[in-house]
């Protein structure tokens, strides 16, 4: 076990040194109990009235070198003024009987702050893990998240499937479906990629994109793959064929000996 | 280097004892030129941590050798007891969901008509997650223009939906009060309850 | 419950490794519930550890008891050197180890209460540096207006300071010389937090 308690200062600190270093405290009770400490005996048995005069002549001295105090510090001497007025009365009334109180409960608030402090100092003097000793430093995780498995039941299943016919159903009436328009932009890039690792004379067909689904689709894709086709064979990239009218328009990879050959029968191509 | 205000490792105990410590602590493997900073000079660093792994040897910890130094590590035949393997089921986000019911009941079915029963377009990205899990399969083509590829569930959706066999699905009737109007070129919708028979799952 | 198809274990040698490995690897210490679940019938997890405490007493590495189970650290007289070698966050400063030992000794409890009773504001920084090791967790809101999260300790705030349970902590009369007398709610001082109630302390 590691020491316990730092011992409180040994010799009460006087009020200007207080001053000075006033920014250091936590706060109007922080520095009342600094005061309280002070006055070396038990905290049962402080007075209050010397307490109250200590620290309003703390914060006299404080403003009358530098006006910037903070409002809860002013505060707490405009509430000890007022207490002090009322401790000076004869004891009998009532308003020294408030007094009273107030000044018991001001002991207890200090004595709640010392324990505080106290329980901090004997935590602070614990073997501290991370500082006085040490846990294993390299962590070993034998545990194995396992992923491959689906939240998934029937319940849910059905539900999806309610809801997607629903919907479906709901928006069933006339609707042209969005339509992917393979661009020439596209037919190009895909035609000079396919180009060289398709057998000469494959069937222009197999040049279209896949996941065509639509037959609408698939003819707009083949008429841009055609003009994609015709635009290459003009480069010289490629030679198109076609044998006979409304056949198959074939590709073949173009002659790069004769680059401005370009068509070989561009009387038979034509869109279909 | 030792700090000489540090009390003196009297003796091989107390340098084992800071080498246990050290190796333990530490982040990362220890190396031998760390613990021989560490010792007093004149002593090997890698004779203490030779010391320690034999003390060490059989017990449920033990110092062992890694990359770039000693580390203690749960012995390999405890480490594979106490190995737990956390289960994390992943969730179908709900088009998955959605795209999987459709198949289940309207296989074999193309993609477009997928589209068509649930009224919006199916992204390759959802697809493959259901293809990913093993839980849709193709099943041919379908003889129309394009010969799209047609969409069945596999036997491993049985399995995750605890179902026999498809017959095993609520009915479509039982699931509707009102039925919604059939898409006019999707194929019939297989009824489960068996009037017609399901194909085959290939798998 | 110890698994059927594990080698049975021959006698407390093998015992004391199982819970040496598992003290070992567990990140948090190691309860006598979860060793006994993992040794056969009929043994004590209480006895095994207090074995394998005995074994480690004295070494560089010991078994200690914190927050509810068992766990391996390092011997507090090698505190020194390893400092040098494993990297030590910076110490916690009074303010925040005076919060922390008002949200010890006070929970669940509120920041307007911790504020009512250092008689100062509590900073977000403060708040921030307990969060940050894991010292405090919210422990539900107070049925007051406003309602306020009320703070607690974790877990990890009993490993830290080497404690078992909040029992341990030391008793308010233990900490003081004299018990304090009962504080009567009349006209107290004001606060900053502008809370006109003592919090009752559950010390």
């Amino acid at each position: 076990m590691a020491a316990v308690a730092e011992s409180p200062p040994p010799e009460p600190v006087p009020a200007d040194a207080l001053l000075l270093r006033l920014d250091g405290f936590e706060g109007p009770l922080d520095l009342l109990l600094e005061l309280a400490r002070g006055q070396k005996v038990d905290l049962a048995r402080i007075s209050i009235l010397a307490l109250v005069e200590q620290y309003l002549a703390v914060i006299e001295g404080a403003r009358r070198i530098r006006l910037e105090l903070a409002a809860d510090w002013l505060v707490m001497a405009a509430w000890l003024t007022w207490l002090k007025s009322r401790l000076l009365l004869p004891s009998g009334s009532e308003a020294a009987d408030e007094a009273e109180t107030a000044a018991e409960i001001l002991a207890a608030r200090l004595r709640d702050l010392q324990l505080v402090r106290a329980a901090a100092i004997w935590l602070g003097g614990r073997l501290q893990l991370g500082q006085d000793v040490f846990a294993r430093g390299a962590a070993e995780d034998l545990t194995e998240t396992d992923r491959s498995r689906l939240a998934a039941d029937l319940p849910g299943l059905l539900r999806a499937y309610l809801a997607a016919a629903r919907r479906g159903a709901s928006g069933r009436r006339y609707r042209p479906a969005a339509l992917t328009v393979w661009t020439v932009q596209s037919a190009l890039a895909r035609l000079a990629q396919l180009v060289g690792s398709l057998p000469d004379w494959a069937s222009l067909e197999r040049f279209l994109p896949e996941h065509m689904a639509s037959p609408m689709e698939r003819r707009a894709a083949l008429s841009s793959t055609l003009l994609a086709g015709l635009e290459m064979a003009r480069g010289g990239a490629i030679r198109l064929r076609q044998e006979i009218a409304f056949g198959p328009i074939l590709v073949g990879r173009g002659r790069h000996d004769a680059p401005h050959d370009t068509l070989d029968e561009p009387d038979d191509v034509r869109p279909h | 280097m030792s700090d000489p205000t540090d009390p003196p490792l009297a003796d091989l105990e107390e340098m084992l004892r800071l080498a246990e410590a050290m190796a333990f602590a530490s982040p990362a493997p220890l190396t031998a030129r760390a613990l021989g900073n560490a010792l007093p000079e004149g002593n090997d660093a890698d004779a203490v941590l030779a010391a320690l792994a034999a003390r060490y040897a059989g017990r449920g910890v033990e110092l062992v050798q890694v990359a770039g130094g000693w580390q203690f590590r749960t012995a390999p035949d405890l480490a594979a007891r106490l190995r737990r393997v956390v289960q994390v089921p992943r969730r179908l986000p709900r088009v998955a969901m959605e795209t999987l019911a459709i198949i289940a009941y309207h296989q074999p079915v193309t993609r477009p008509e997928i589209e068509e029963i649930r009224g919006a377009a199916l992204s390759q990205q959802t697809l493959d997650q259901l293809l990913e899990g093993g839980l849709v399969q193709p099943r041919g083509r379908k003889e129309t223009p394009g010969r799209p590829t047609m969409w069945g569930t596999t036997p491993a959706f049985l399995a995750q939906f605890g179902l026999n066999d498809l017959g095993d699905l609520p009915r479509r009737q039982d699931l509707f009060v009102e039925p919604p109007s059939q898409p006019s070129h999707a194929s019939p919708p297989p009824s489960p309850a068996g009037e017609q028979t399901l194909p085959e799952p290939e798998g």
